[in-house]
């Protein structure tokens, strides 16, 4: 499909390294994925929405944090199109841009408690931020 | 082949007996035409194409020799068209490093019922290897007329 | 048998325990640790996308100075253990990715692939050997019935891994078995805790952790055995209140070289 | 040198519109060899034919060139003309100068001068043909059939009823294959039983056919017509001619903890059984994994209590060698392990079972005696839940599943689930769903009847993962519809497992040279026109074996197999092909080139004394071609690097010859 996201969908599927074309729309990424409830698109759209250069909602969705890349969609995927590869790419794809970071630094002190790893911050600052 | 002036490149064209013979003989009952110079020897499959049939024709003034069978899993004989696509795949640039362009040559998959396919081919082909000129590389002046 | 060791920032601070047990129990089955002088942290997450350069380099110069050495990388912690796994595998099988790579890194720097990254389980199960670890059992931990929980990190993806098979794992298992006690096999040993998502989002952990612990209980385990720290977190913490322990705190009370808590 | 008459038809104005037929034939008259040659306006004629046998006899020609139509529409006329005037009929050759030169070229001064050039060619050629004489090979009228489930029996049979002798060799103690474990057949409810076992019975009692029954084939040699084959007949320490079938010593043997195979493991039988109650041969088998006596040597109750006095504790392995004329795989097929899928559970529950397991738990015969009970508390499960698709279409099929569509799984779903909903109307049934595939004479209709009438809940999703708890299974899934992620306490989950083809037909296609593709599916000569033969002459193909099928697919397929096998063995000698491939064997320097791109295992290499120039005796290995199996292809007088394999009729010189001729 041509329209003015062609060159988004492009560039996320190049990032990604996947195929959204071998989906079979089987729906397991779905069935499978732990973070489906908080999420407004799910795994399954977002591999159909990306192929079709429907990628606006998506840059706007709060699936993309949601999204912690435990990788069950990934090995679970019959077709090897492996969504989290994608929904990463598609976060990646906003987190870059100025100023849109999701993790603020000055707010992280007030999540803290005295047992957190520091690897959770470790983590969500490199999935959240640039 | 220069004929009344004019460069006339003499194809020969090595055919299946099951895919692409046919596939010529359709282009024929669909009278989609082709250039005269194009010369068809039947073979009962690609892969009874021997190396050595292809140097003879260049040496004796063909200027280009293309060889076609039935698409990739639809061989009379199951494989033999994977045979050919290797062996001539070596066999081609083997020649381009001696001076005959890989335009000269080809494999192409025509099947029975490609008719038309067999027609755009060959016009396709000969106008590639008239756009070369004659093939002086490997041709053997002993045999010039 | 000495082999590198990665430590991983957590485990210099909240899971202590993680990092000295498999200090202790590693002495104790004839294999040297050694750790780099100057290991960063690896970043917490393997990023999939394949233009992600800068965020892999700390996993790439580990991985450079257990090569240079000719050992195998040893890691505990399930996270630093992805990580650097995947890095491992890109650098092995996508060469715009390695070239990429090497070009961020000096000449000297530059790495070839050749290192082999094991988790310390994969350590006691394929150079070590499950039966030598029995052999060294001293308190056998007879009656306790432990179900193993791999998280989502250590087995997937399993192309990756290659340490188990990703839906039915054992070497978990294996390791209970070994140190005498009864290994429980629930079926959201695999599924994902919630991870880092507790910063920001509780209430899905909550729900997810106990999903998993509650799951636990109906199995009966008096315990879930983890090698991560996030994920001990999570269960304890967001759980129904399941003890987690880590795996080599684990290995050392069956060793008997587990601290007392009472005397710290 | 050769005596050639050259025939240049007009095709009335097909050629002759567009080549000047008279200049050709005066051109090609100073040719090399030519003798004679003529036009007339149909070649084909009765009369055209007549002048060709007249020249031959008048001019005792050795060759004719024809220059016609295609050879692919009249070159066997002209044969049979030149044969009729005592011609060998491979001493014809055929110059196309109607499709490939009348019919494609306007210009009568071009067309004219390629249609004496392909006439030259043709002459070329004909210089250079020698007598060819297709060989003859008699043929073995007896056919083995391999496998004896559905496909099997309907194929043996079928050539049983043509009246050819048929042996079946199946591994198991029965025949019956796969159907004989069906509940009911979709998409008429048939019981499977009731239209399987009659033909069982059939096979059992035709003076026609033998079953060798427990028993596997270990070596086939030769080829279409004449092959050897030997068959191992396992040990089953019962004598088949003694035993009546009475069931006695399967109910004394004390060693009853014996994993039930044709229950899918879901019951235990004893370690001397029948496998069911119309096993065909109805015979005893002991199981030797478990017999005690055979591994202790102590118990032999079953031959205390056996009053036929068939059990022979010594009997060994037996190996037949047999003689035929064709041969049947029909192998089938099994359901994949379910190893790899672990987030259904299937290894941590009892109550997640395959769909195969599922036919035995519905089965009148099965270890529920035809109730629906789970396996682990025998209580009645009231919500259900159908996962389709379970390693089918899986593109990371080197690891996990079968990148191919299973076919049949679609419609025994709709039939579990129907009858479930039929039997049971206070279970509730999910069907998680990728497509629903029904492409069969009234299967639609089912899977609609499935939906409509009988309230079965499709659900176009698929089920990520299944977590045992206590006594439910929590199944989660995707409603894609809704876009939902759903939740569901199932009581029983049924996995609808790919199927793949059975292990042995690998090693059982090496020992046939048949080819197979990735899948180890056996490949069919022609996937359109040639779907029951394999391209290995005299082998057939009938059933699953050659790729997912249902029974109605299969028994088609096994009557086609059949058909084909007695229009083999209703010959009395089998004509080849002349144009094979032969080896020069003062040529051939033995290095198996040629036998190794061989597609049909031709060429074999043995050691051969030769006179050497030097009045000394040497002995080499030289290849030699099978001429009843080469089909003539020619890849191995390409491979050759010493020139010692050409082809007859598609010789290197006449090639070059038409070469040659073509760019003078």
């Amino acid at each position: 499909m041509q329209n003015k996201n062609s060159s988004l969908r492009d560039e996320i599927i190049r990032i990604s390294g996947t195929n959204p074309r071998k989906c079979m729309l089987c729906g397991k990424c779905s069935a499978t994925c732990p973070a489906f409830d908080g999420m407004d698109y799910a795994p399954h759209q977002f591999v159909n929405m990306i192929e079709n250069g429907n990628i606006e909602p998506l840059l706007n969705s709060k699936s993309i944090y949601q999204c912690l890349s435990c990788f069950a969609c990934l090995e679970r995927c019959p077709r090897t199109v492996e969504p989290a590869k994608l929904i990463e790419a598609v976060r990646l794809s906003v987190i870059r841009k100025q100023g849109a970071n999701h993790l603020k630094p000055d707010n992280i002190p007030a999540l803290l408690d005295e047992d957190l790893p520091q690897q959770a911050i470790v983590s969500a600052m490199r999935k959240y931020n640039k | 082949m220069q004929i009344n002036g004019e460069f006339k490149p003499l194809i020969v064209a090595f055919c299946c007996n099951w895919c692409s013979y046919a596939g010529a003989d359709l282009a024929g009952n669909n009278r989609l035409a082709y250039p005269e110079n194009v010369k068809i020897i039947k073979v009962p499959c690609s892969c009874r194409v021997n190396p050595m049939f292809i140097l003879r024709a260049f040496q004796r003034g063909a200027d280009g020799v293309i060889i076609c069978g039935c698409h990739p899993g639809d061989c009379h004989y199951t494989s033999g068209n994977y045979y050919t696509r290797r062996r001539m795949s070596l066999l081609f640039s083997m020649l381009n490093f001696l001076g005959i362009e890989k335009e000269r040559t080809r494999v192409e998959w025509v099947s029975a019922a490609e008719g038309a396919k067999f027609a755009a081919t060959m016009n396709e082909f000969t106008e590639a290897v008239a756009a070369l000129g004659e093939n002086k590389r490997l041709e053997d002046l002993r045999c010039k007329r | 048998m000495k082999v590198t060791y990665f430590p991983g920032c957590t485990l210099r601070t909240k899971a202590k325990d993680l990092d000295k047990y498999a200090r202790k129990c590693a002495e104790i089955l004839d294999v040297t640790l050694e750790e780099p002088d100057d290991w960063q942290c690896c970043g917490g997450v393997f990023t999939t996308s394949r233009d992600e350069i800068a965020t892999k380099l700390s996993s790439v110069r580990a991985l450079k100075a257990a090569s240079d050495k000719n050992q195998p990388l040893v890691t505990v912690c399930s996270t630093c253990h992805n990580v650097i796994k995947q890095t491992n595998y890109a650098m092995q099988n996508d060469e715009e990715f390695s070239s990429r790579v090497n070009n961020y890194l000096s000449k000297e720097e530059n790495y070839d692939g050749s290192a082999k990254v094991l988790h310390y389980l994969e350590l006691l199960r394929d150079t070590v050997g499950f039966d030598k670890v029995k052999e060294k059992v001293v308190k056998p931990l007879e009656g306790k019935k432990i179900a193993a929980y791999y998280g989502c990190l250590l087995l997937r993806p399993g192309k990756v891994m290659q340490m188990d098979d990703p839906e039915n794992p054992t070497i978990m298992e294996d390791l209970i078995r070994a140190l005498g006690a009864e290994a429980v096999v629930t079926p959201y040993r695999n599924e994902c805790c919630g991870s880092y998502i507790s910063l920001e989002n509780p209430e899905s952990c909550t729900k997810r952790s106990t999903k998993i612990t509650k799951n636990v209980e109906t199995y009966g385990a008096d315990m879930i055995l983890t090698a991560c720290p996030m994920c001990k977190y999570n269960l304890e913490k967001y759980g129904s209140g399941v003890p987690v322990v880590y795996l080599t705190e684990l290995l050392a009370e069956a060793f008997g070289v587990k601290e007392d808590e009472n005397a710290k | 040198m050769q005596r050639i008459g050259v025939f240049v038809c007009w095709c009335g104005s097909n050629i002759a519109g567009t080549v000047d037929v008279k200049a050709v034939a005066e051109a090609l008259k100073n040719e090399p060899g030519v003798v004679f040659s003529t036009d007339y306006q149909y070649m084909c004629s009765q009369a055209g034919q007549d002048i060709i046998k007249n020249a031959i006899k008048e001019h005792n020609l050795s060759g004719i060139v024809v220059c016609s139509c295609s050879p692919r529409m009249h070159e066997q006329t002209f044969r049979k003309t030149a044969q009729a005037a005592g011609l060998n009929p491979y001493m014809v050759e055929i110059s196309n100068i109607r499709e490939q030169c009348s019919w494609v070229h306007k210009d009568m001064e071009k067309g004219t001068e390629k249609a004496i050039i392909l006439g030259k060619a043709a002459i070329a050629k004909v210089n250079l043909n020698a007598p060819l004489t297709p060989g003859e090979s008699p043929v073995t009228k007896r056919a083995l059939v391999i496998g004896g489930g559905i496909a099997g029996i309907q194929t043996a049979l079928d050539i049983a009823d043509a009246g050819f002798p048929v042996d079946i060799v199946e591994t198991k103690p029965t025949i019956g294959g796969k159907m004989a474990q069906l509940d009911k057949t979709f998409p008429t409810l048939d019981c499977a039983a009731c239209i399987l076992t009659p033909k069982m019975v059939d096979a059992g009692q035709s003076d026609k056919i033998r079953i060798f029954s427990y028993s596997e084939v270990s070596q086939v040699k030769g080829f279409v017509g004449n092959f050897d084959v030997t068959i191992k007949k396992k040990a089953r320490y019962v004598k088949e001619d003694l035993c009546t079938g009475c069931g006695l010593c399967t109910e004394k043997c004390p060693q009853k903890k014996v994993p039930n195979e044709f229950n899918l493991g879901m019951d235990n039988r004893r370690a001397i059984y029948i496998p069911f109650a119309q096993a065909v041969p109805k015979v005893a088998t002991i199981d030797a994994d478990y017999c005690t006596m055979l591994k202790s040597g102590k118990c032999g109750v079953c031959s205390k209590v056996c009053t036929a006095g068939a059990i022979d504790y010594t009997q060994k392995d037996e190996y037949i060698e047999e003689k035929y004329g064709a041969i049947v795989v029909a192998t089938g097929y099994n359901p994949i392990s379910m190893d790899k899928f672990d987030e259904y559970a299937y290894n941590q529950s009892k109550d997640v079972i395959t769909s195969l397991e599922f036919e035995r738990l519905t089965n009148a015969a099965g270890p529920t005696a035809g109730k629906l009970l789970r396996p682990s508390d025998n209580k009645h499960p009231h919500t259900i839940v159908f996962v389709q698709c379970v390693g089918s279409r899986c593109a990371n099929c080197a690891e996990k599943g079968k990148e191919y569509c299973s076919k049949i799984c679609c419609m025994y779903t709709a039939k579990h689930a129907m009858l479930t909903r039929d039997k049971y109307p206070d279970t509730d049934v999910y069907v998680f769903y990728i497509d629903v595939r029904t492409p069969g004479k009234s299967f639609d209709e089912f899977y609609r009847r499935a939906v409509e009438e009988y309230g079965v809940h499709y659900i176009k999703g698929m089920v990520g993962k299944i977590a045992p708890e206590g006594d439910v299974l929590k199944v989660q899934a995707s409603d894609l519809i809704n876009n939902k992620q759903i939740h569901i306490d199932a009581d029983l989950v049924v996995l609808a497992a790919a199927i793949e083809p059975d292990k042995s037909a690998r090693p059982l296609a090496t020992m046939l040279t048949a080819s197979m593709d990735t899948n180890d599916f056996f490949t069919e000569a022609h996937p359109k026109l040639r779907p029951v033969e394999s391209p290995t002459a005299g082998v057939f193909l009938s059933g699953a074996c050659q790729g997912p099928k249902d029974i109605p697919e299969t028994v088609a397929q096994a009557g086609a197999a059949a058909s084909k096998v007695i229009g083999l063995l209703a010959k009395d000698k089998l004509m080849g092909n002349p144009c094979v491939a032969h080896s020069n064997e003062l040529m051939c320097n033995g290095c198996s080139s040629c036998e190794r791109v061989c597609p049909y295992g031709a060429i074999t290499y043995s050691d051969k004394e030769f006179r050497m120039p030097d009045r000394t005796v040497a002995i080499r290995r030289v290849a030699s071609v099978n001429e009843a199996v080469c089909q003539g292809c020619g890849a191995c007088t390409v491979a050759c690097p010493s020139g010692a394999m050409d082809l007859k009729g598609f010789a290197n010189n006449q090639i070059v010859a038409e070469v040659d001729a073509i760019c003078k």
